[in-house]
């Protein structure tokens, strides 16, 4: 059965992923570890825009909620960073309701500037150290490596694992919430508002879970981020960042998650393949993005069609009771 | 009761009055045409109703309920369903996800069930499923379910819309022209389609263009000009009323 | 008082340099509904081929300051024309039929190559203009000194947008702009040649915002490879204030923001400028969600 | 001679054709109608005519000059308007607007401002709206927009998608009036309808598609006659 | 093999003109210590990676560079940036010299193979603060453009200054960087009134800020922080405008009376036809010219004998800057800064 082939075909993948660790220096771990990050910023966003259809430019004002949050926590109260990951998600969650609910009835450029807008004052405020516990332009230092049972994640090794199970647990839950109720609503209102409505979607209820649920996810990677580094400042949160996340998406090919993470690989990881045009590279970069659009304009892997199992009995006319 | 009825129901855009203290009623189990010249407010009636704009003046109740300021949702939700003059499908989604945004306020699952698939949730999905493509075959689709919504003809997008909105169980269906745009063999399809939507219990309301079809399938008839009401009643009283031949049928009488 | 009146003379200034550029936005994205991330970096391109053409061709002592200065505006206008249309041909023809956000990620990546291309061909220090181009000094209105610069970018960014406006409201070439900005198909059906409207876009827009890189590089002296960002984000914040694809929209947009910007600097905070701009854009659309001369809202159900 | 003929067109849409070799001829003042079910190809024959799909094999010629290889904006420089399936108007522009643009070929001002005169004339609700925004008319009103629109260029070819469609049966009449009185003027018309009685009633000739295929071709009284099509297109029954 | 010393500087991005130009430094000294024989022995090769000047770049460019085998690395210059590193080097075991990161908390979390030859913020805070203190002012505006570098030495500086007798700051805020119309808040800075501005940010946004005073007619005087060391300024500026801007910052070249100094900058201008723009190119050059003089002496590449060495023996290195010795931190010792005086042909004097 074709099924059981690619279940098999995705375990293998698996195998020969988690073993890159042992074969790749620890530099290259390292950027698939960015790449990790990106490709759960790029799942979540892909929801607001790949799903949605709605134009979030300003990403990084979640991810940044999220990393603050853990970093504020973490060194001044002392939480452990691994039990803040719901913390940031919900922190991160509360602050996309604030921001979304009066701006969710605008369309499509408009909301992008808006996001963009939001995207910005957040990174202003981190700068002005904002209820002064941002640490301003300096940002915060001194987080903590996630440890479990003991045991610290600490080398980039270690945090392959760490942020590819969670990428792929991510990637698990969002294969489900696609295929379901709630992914189809967020379609319906990508490519009709009124006729959503008009069938009985409550479009702007949607909206507002889409970039809820998309903040949450990016609030918990922005957790990650912040526990990688250990050090964080708002220089890592601006506008260059939410651009590099919804190109992802759309490169990768908006709606996919497949899409998500070859968009995560391409657009993080090129710059670093790119690394012997020295000072050439982000030329080379965006010219390649610029190529990759125009070979695909679907984006690289662009969303297939749901596929249904259909009930046996569809052949004859029945009633609609 | 009736099970709609509209009360001294005024709309403005602007300096323009496009419907203009109009009141009439629909009892359960009816057919009702609402006809009249174009530009007479017959689409703006059925947005009212559907809550896609709100009136200026006026009351809609359905089954005693007011719908006045109530979200569109709401309103589907409470058992009104309605198809588009133009056609208003998800038209890059397939053929049974179109069906099953209609099925969509009768399903609760969320963000968390949807997200961690329980068992709930499958099971009110596979109903969910199966539903839609009951319906699908109740209009003759059920062939094309898996196929994307853009690549039907015309007139099967015009059913597929008519599907969409008899998966919401609705209780009123209204239906903007769904004959434009079809031959008279497809017209001949849709009355029999309309009649037997009747027949399972749902009441209609119907803008339609084309005489033949209102003639036929109407118990009722409401005709507009310049945004008010100008005549009332059953098909044969409306034919010979003189200024609804004036203003909208024409004295040839080919119907 | 004297404050109020400064700022408000340096807003209008920055202003119509944000209107400027903002038109470029504004125009491409009525037609194509594209939001041309790349201009930007001809607005860049513009102040550094116009600092090339200044220092290589001597214009302004020949022809004298005025008449210079006009005849390399029009240079610039021309060569970041052609580079526009060159950019449109490149980037985005080949995405006409694609989804509109595929065309937004190939905006970004012209934005990222023109930008690097500025800074591997001119080197990523700033350049510095030749002073003394436009006039230092400055007039007194009513008691305060005001600099000719201002009222000079502020006139010409004025001019240049009277002009544009006329253009697409009463020639018939801009009827076609518009019609072609609603539906193509049907535009081409009246027998419009869409692909030269298009052209005609991606030669103008951009052309307005060379412009306004010229400008900018005389009033200030100082430009960079990154300037453009900034630049951009407040002319495309200002074509989205005004209601984009509106072209008397931008206009008050830019000039709105510049504004704004000016006077929550002096009288809030100077750190916190652009975040004020943008708190109130954001409030201005939610109680106009299409901006201040929006689109006209023409969809009926 | 015919003025418009189609030989051996084939479109495809993607990898998927829909037009399997048409064949088709309109000679100088003459109205042809197309007829077919849903789906069988009319709208796309009458888009590559006026060049807006491009045909993967085939020919269209007007007179003498091959079309099928111009762009769209020059064949209606060639004076073939089109009025187009879901009409079609410019929503952001008011109906003066949308009716000027319908005269963008046209260069001589004076003429122009009588033939809009004469549209005015023709639907006087257009009149009264004259600066609403098209977007905003009601179904109907924009269907006689889209008919005005093209009228504005005074074409010698009029390619009409569905005129009739969602307009009150007074006005349907009142328009299959209009364009006879057009056609007496000499211009030659296609035209696709649903409402195939008021179609052959009014055609000189006939064509019957069925999918990407021409499989009836004849005159309208013949057609009428014709049992197979009185029973797919003319309703079994008296039909309006 | 040769020696490898790695360079990790801004190669693109904002901060692109400070990272090529420490590239040209340290490739004409490699080649320089190369035509003198190199070093045990063995060629000198420099492997120069990017970091964009954002930190998640940066720690990517720090992670490659630890995989080539690198004996030191120099960089980087932003301390945001430096300090994504510190720890990926520190792991590794690999000594690195910053060379334009002056935020203090870099040197004060015991970092073993950390060093920087540039001046902490409170070193160049104490300058300014004793240098304001002599000119007598009394209003004193301190404007910031928010970035690490600049907004610490501006709040060391009014931590410093705050309180002193007859002195009053009137005037504390940021203006945006990269924007070129400052004179909204230069006519805010103005109604406040002092008679002394410092501005400590960098010499793109002094040299507008100069300009735009004088268009403004203001004539109030303005010292900058070392980021504005740059000759650009007075072009940016204009002669007229930057005449009488003080700066402080680590002693130019040209002012060193050293042999190193003065052969250094002739070579740099025969090699790329302009001298240094920026001073941290040249501290980045010392930091090479330090680590290659730690290896020649320790006649290894051993992490531990080089710090112990740069922390206990080396003792008044000749460098570009002037001499350096490092304390247990790894943080240059002595008073470095300077005060400079921009005359009215645009020159850089070194006030007595
Ligand atoms: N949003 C709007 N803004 C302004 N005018 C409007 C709007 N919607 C409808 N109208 C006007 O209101 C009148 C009634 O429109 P409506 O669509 O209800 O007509 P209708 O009876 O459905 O006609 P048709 O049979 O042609 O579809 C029309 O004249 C139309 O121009
Ligand atoms: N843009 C498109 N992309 C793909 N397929 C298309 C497209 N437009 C039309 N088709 C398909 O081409 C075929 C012919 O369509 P066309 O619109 O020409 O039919 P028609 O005869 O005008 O039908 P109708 O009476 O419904 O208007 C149909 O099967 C339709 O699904
Ligand atoms: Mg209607
Ligand atoms: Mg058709």
């Amino acid at each position: 059965m074709t099924n059981q082939r690619t279940i098999i075909t995705i375990s293998l993948a698996n195998v020969v992923f988690a073993s890159l660790p042992f074969f790749l220096n620890t530099y290259w771990v390292d950027v698939l570890n960015s790449i990790g990050i990106y490709s759960i910023l790029a799942l979540s966003l892909n929801l607001i825009v790949g799903h949605a259809g709605l134009f979030n430019l300003g990403h990084a004002a979640f991810y940044a909620i999220g990393a603050y949050t853990a970093a504020i926590l973490n060194t001044g109260y002392g939480i452990p960073i691994l039990a803040l990951l719901p913390a940031c998600g919900f922190t991160a969650g509360v602050f996309a309701v604030l921001i979304a609910r009066p701006i969710i009835h605008l369309r499509g450029d408009y909301l992008c500037i808006v996001t963009i807008g939001v995207g910005e004052i957040v990174r202003i405020a981190l700068i002005n150290d904002v209820f002064g516990v941002t640490g301003g332009a300096n940002g915060i230092f001194g987080i903590a490596r996630p440890s479990l049972f003991g045991f610290s994640v600490r080398s980039p090794q270690h945090f392959f694992y760490y942020i590819w199970t969670f990428a792929g647990i991510t990637v698990c839950l969002f294969h489900l919430l696609e295929n379901s109720r709630f992914g189809r609503a967020l379609n319906y209102l990508r490519e009709d508002e009124v006729a959503a409505e008009g069938s009985g979607v409550d479009t702007a209820h949607y909206k507002l879970a889409a970039f809820v649920v998309g903040a949450v996810w990016a609030g918990m990677a922005g957790n990650i981020y912040a526990s990688k580094m250990t050090i964080i400042s708002p220089e890592s949160f601006t506008f260059w960042e939410s651009v590099l996340m919804f190109a992802i998406v759309i490169l990768g090919g908006s709606g996919s998650i497949p899409g998500m993470l070859l968009g995560a690989f391409l657009i993080v990881g090129l710059p670093e393949l790119f690394r012997e045009f020295a000072n050439a590279r982000m030329l080379v970069f965006g010219a390649a993005m610029i190529a990759m659009m125009i070979f695909r304009t679907q984006g690289i892997l662009p969303a297939k069609q749901r596929r249904y199992s259909l009930p046996e009995s569809s052949g004859e006319e029945s009633g609609t009771g | 009761m009736s099970l709609l009825s509209l009360k001294r129901l005024t709309k403005n855009f602007g300096g323009l009055t496009a419907v203009n203290n109009v009141s009439f009623d629909v009892e359960p189990g009816a057919i009702v045409g609402l006809i009249g010249p174009n530009g007479a407010g017959k689409t703006t009636v059925f947005n009212l109703i559907t809550g896609i704009y709100a009136p200026d003046q006026g009351e809609i109740l359905f089954a005693g309920k007011s719908l006045v300021r109530l979200r569109t949702h709401r309103i589907i939700a409470m058992g009104i369903a309605r198809t588009f003059q133009t056609i208003r499908l998800f038209q890059n989604l397939t053929v049974l996800e179109n069906v099953l945004a209609g099925c969509h306020c009768q399903m609760k699952g969320g963000v968390v069930a949807s997200l961690l698939h329980t068992p709930l949730q499958r099971r009110e999905e596979r109903k969910a499923i199966v539903g839609a493509m009951s319906i699908l075959s109740f209009v003759g689709l059920h062939r094309e379910a898996q196929q994307v919504a853009k690549n039907l003809s015309y007139g099967n997008q015009r059913l597929l819309e008519i599907a969409r909105a008899l998966a919401t169980r609705p209780k009123l269906l209204i239906l903007d022209e769904p004959a434009g745009g079809m031959n008279e063999q497809e017209t001949g399809r849709l009355v029999t389609l309309i009649r037997k939507m009747r027949d399972q219990g749902i009441t209609i309301l119907l803008i339609e263009h084309d005489m033949s079809l209102v003639m036929k399938v109407c118990e009722q008839i409401v005709v507009l000009e310049y945004g008010s009401k100008i005549a009332e009643g059953p098909p044969e009283a409306i034919k010979q009323d003189p200024r609804v031949i004036e203003a909208y049928l024409g004295t040839d009488s080919d119907w | 008082m004297e404050q109020f009146f400064l700022q408000l003379t340096n807003g209008l200034a920055v202003g119509g340099i944000y209107a400027l550029i903002a038109l470029g936005y504004t125009m491409v994205y009525g037609v194509l509904k594209l939001i041309n991330f790349a201009h930007s970096d001809l607005f860049t391109l513009g102040a550094y081929l116009g600092l090339t053409l200044l220092t290589s061709m001597a214009l302004t002592d020949r022809l004298g300051p005025f008449w210079g200065t006009v005849l390399l505006a029009f240079m610039v206008m021309l060569l970041i024309a052609i580079v526009g249309a060159l950019l449109d041909r490149v980037a985005y023809r080949p995405l006409r039929q694609s989804p509109r956000l595929s065309a937004v990620v190939s905006a970004l990546g012209a934005s990222i190559f023109l930008q690097n291309t500025v800074m591997l061909v001119y080197g990523a220090r700033f350049q510095v203009y030749p002073q003394g181009i436009l006039p230092s000094t400055a007039i007194r209105v009513m008691g305060l000194d005001i600099p000719m610069v201002r009222l000079i970018v502020l006139c010409t960014s004025t001019l240049m947008m009277l002009a544009l406006f006329f253009f697409i409201q009463k020639t018939k070439t801009g009827t076609a702009i518009r019609a072609a900005a609603i539906d193509q198909g049907a535009a081409r059906l009246m027998g419009i040649d869409v692909n030269r409207v298009i052209l005609m876009v991606f030669l103008v827009g951009p052309a307005l915002g060379g412009v306004a890189g010229l400008l900018v590089g005389l009033y200030y002296g100082q430009i960079n490879f990154t300037m453009g960002w900034g630049y951009g984000l407040k002319a495309f914040t200002a074509a989205i204030l005004g209601g984009i694809g509106n072209i008397p929209g931008a206009m008050v947009g830019g000039i709105l923001l510049g504004v704004i910007e000016a006077m929550g600097a002096a009288y809030l905070s100077i750190a916190w400028k652009d975040a004020i701009a943008f708190c109130v854009l954001i409030l201005i659309l939610i109680f106009r969600p299409t901006g201040l001369l929006g689109e006209r809202v023409a969809e009926k159900v | 001679m015919a003025l418009l003929e189609i030989a051996g067109l084939h479109v495809r849409y993607g990898n998927i054709e829909v037009l399997h070799g048409i064949d088709l001829r309109v000679g100088e003042g003459e109205i042809v109608s197309v007829l077919g079910a849903n789906g069988a190809g009319k709208s796309t024959t009458l888009l590559s005519i006026s060049g807006l799909v491009k045909a993967s094999a085939g020919s269209i010629h007007l007179g003498e000059t091959p079309i099928h290889k111009l762009p769209a904006h020059a064949i209606v420089k060639q004076g073939i308007a089109q009025v187009p399936e879901g009409r079609r108007v410019f929503g952001t522009l008011t109906v003066e607007e949308n009716l000027s643009l319908g005269a963008f070929v046209r260069d001589e001002k004076g003429e122009v401002r009588q033939t809009l005169g004469w549209i005015y004339e023709l639907f006087p609700i257009l009149a009264e709206r004259r600066r609403q925004l098209a977007g905003t008319l009601s179904g109907g009103e924009q269907q006689m927009l889209a008919i005005g629109r093209a009228l504005m260029s005074r074409p010698r070819v009029l390619l009409l998608d569905e005129p009739s469609l969602g307009l009150a049966p007074l006005l349907v009449k009142a328009i299959f009036q209009t364009l006879k009185e057009i056609n007496g003027k000499g211009v030659t018309m296609v035209l696709v309808e649903q409402n195939a009685r008021a179609a052959l009633k009014l055609a000189h000739r006939g064509y019957v598609m069925e999918l990407g295929r021409i499989v009836l071709e004849d005159s309208s009284s013949a057609l009428m006659e014709n049992p197979e099509v009185q029973a797919a297109y003319l309703g079994g029954e008296k039909g309006r | 093999d040769p020696v490898k010393i790695g360079l990790m500087g801004p190669m693109t991005g904002s901060w692109a003109s400070e990272g090529q130009e420490m590239k040209q430094v340290l490739d004409l000294l490699c080649e320089e210590l190369n035509a003198k024989g190199g070093l045990m022995g063995q060629k000198v090769a420099v492997v120069s990676e990017d970091d964009g000047g954002d930190p998640r770049t940066a720690s990517l460019a720090a992670q490659r560079l630890a995989t080539q085998g690198i004996a030191a690395v120099i960089g980087t210059y932003g301390s945001a940036v430096t300090e994504a590193t510190q720890n990926i080097y520190n792991e590794a075991k690999i000594i690195q010299v910053a060379n334009g990161s002056t935020a203090i908390r870099l040197t004060e979390k015991g970092l073993k193979y950390f060093f920087r030859t540039c001046p902490r913020d409170d070193e160049q805070a104490k300058v300014a603060a004793a240098t304001i203190e002599k000119l007598g002012v009394k209003k004193l505006a301190i404007l910031h453009d928010n970035s690490t570098y600049a907004k610490g030495l501006a709040e060391e500086a009014k931590g410093l200054l705050a309180g002193k007798k007859g002195l009053e700051i009137v005037f504390f805020d940021a203006l945006t960087p990269k924007e070129q119309d400052y004179t909204a808040i230069l006519t805010k800075m103005k109604a406040a009134g002092p008679d002394f501005v410092f501005f400590t940010g960098y010499y793109g946004e002094g040299g507008l800020l100069l300009k735009q005073k004088r268009q403004m007619n203001w004539n109030v005087p303005f010292m900058g922080g070392d980021a504005t060391n740059n000759p650009d300024l007075v072009k940016i500026a204009g002669k007229e405008a930057a005449a009488g801007f003080y700066f402080l910052s680590p002693p130019l070249p040209k002012d060193l009376p050293t042999q190193e100094a003065k052969a250094f900058l002739a070579a740099f201008t025969k090699k790329y036809g302009n001298p240094p723009n920026s001073i941290y190119p040249v501290l980045a050059g010392d930091g090479f010219r330090v680590i290659t003089h730690a290896i020649a002496e320790t006649k290894s590449t051993d992490p531990e004998k080089l710090a112990k060495y740069l922390k206990t023996e080396l003792k008044e290195f000749p460098g570009l800057t002037g001499k350096i010795s490092f304390n247990d931190k790894g943080d240059r010792i002595g008073e470095v800064y300077k005060v400079y005086k921009v005359n009215a042909e645009g020159q850089f004097i070194l006030e007595p």
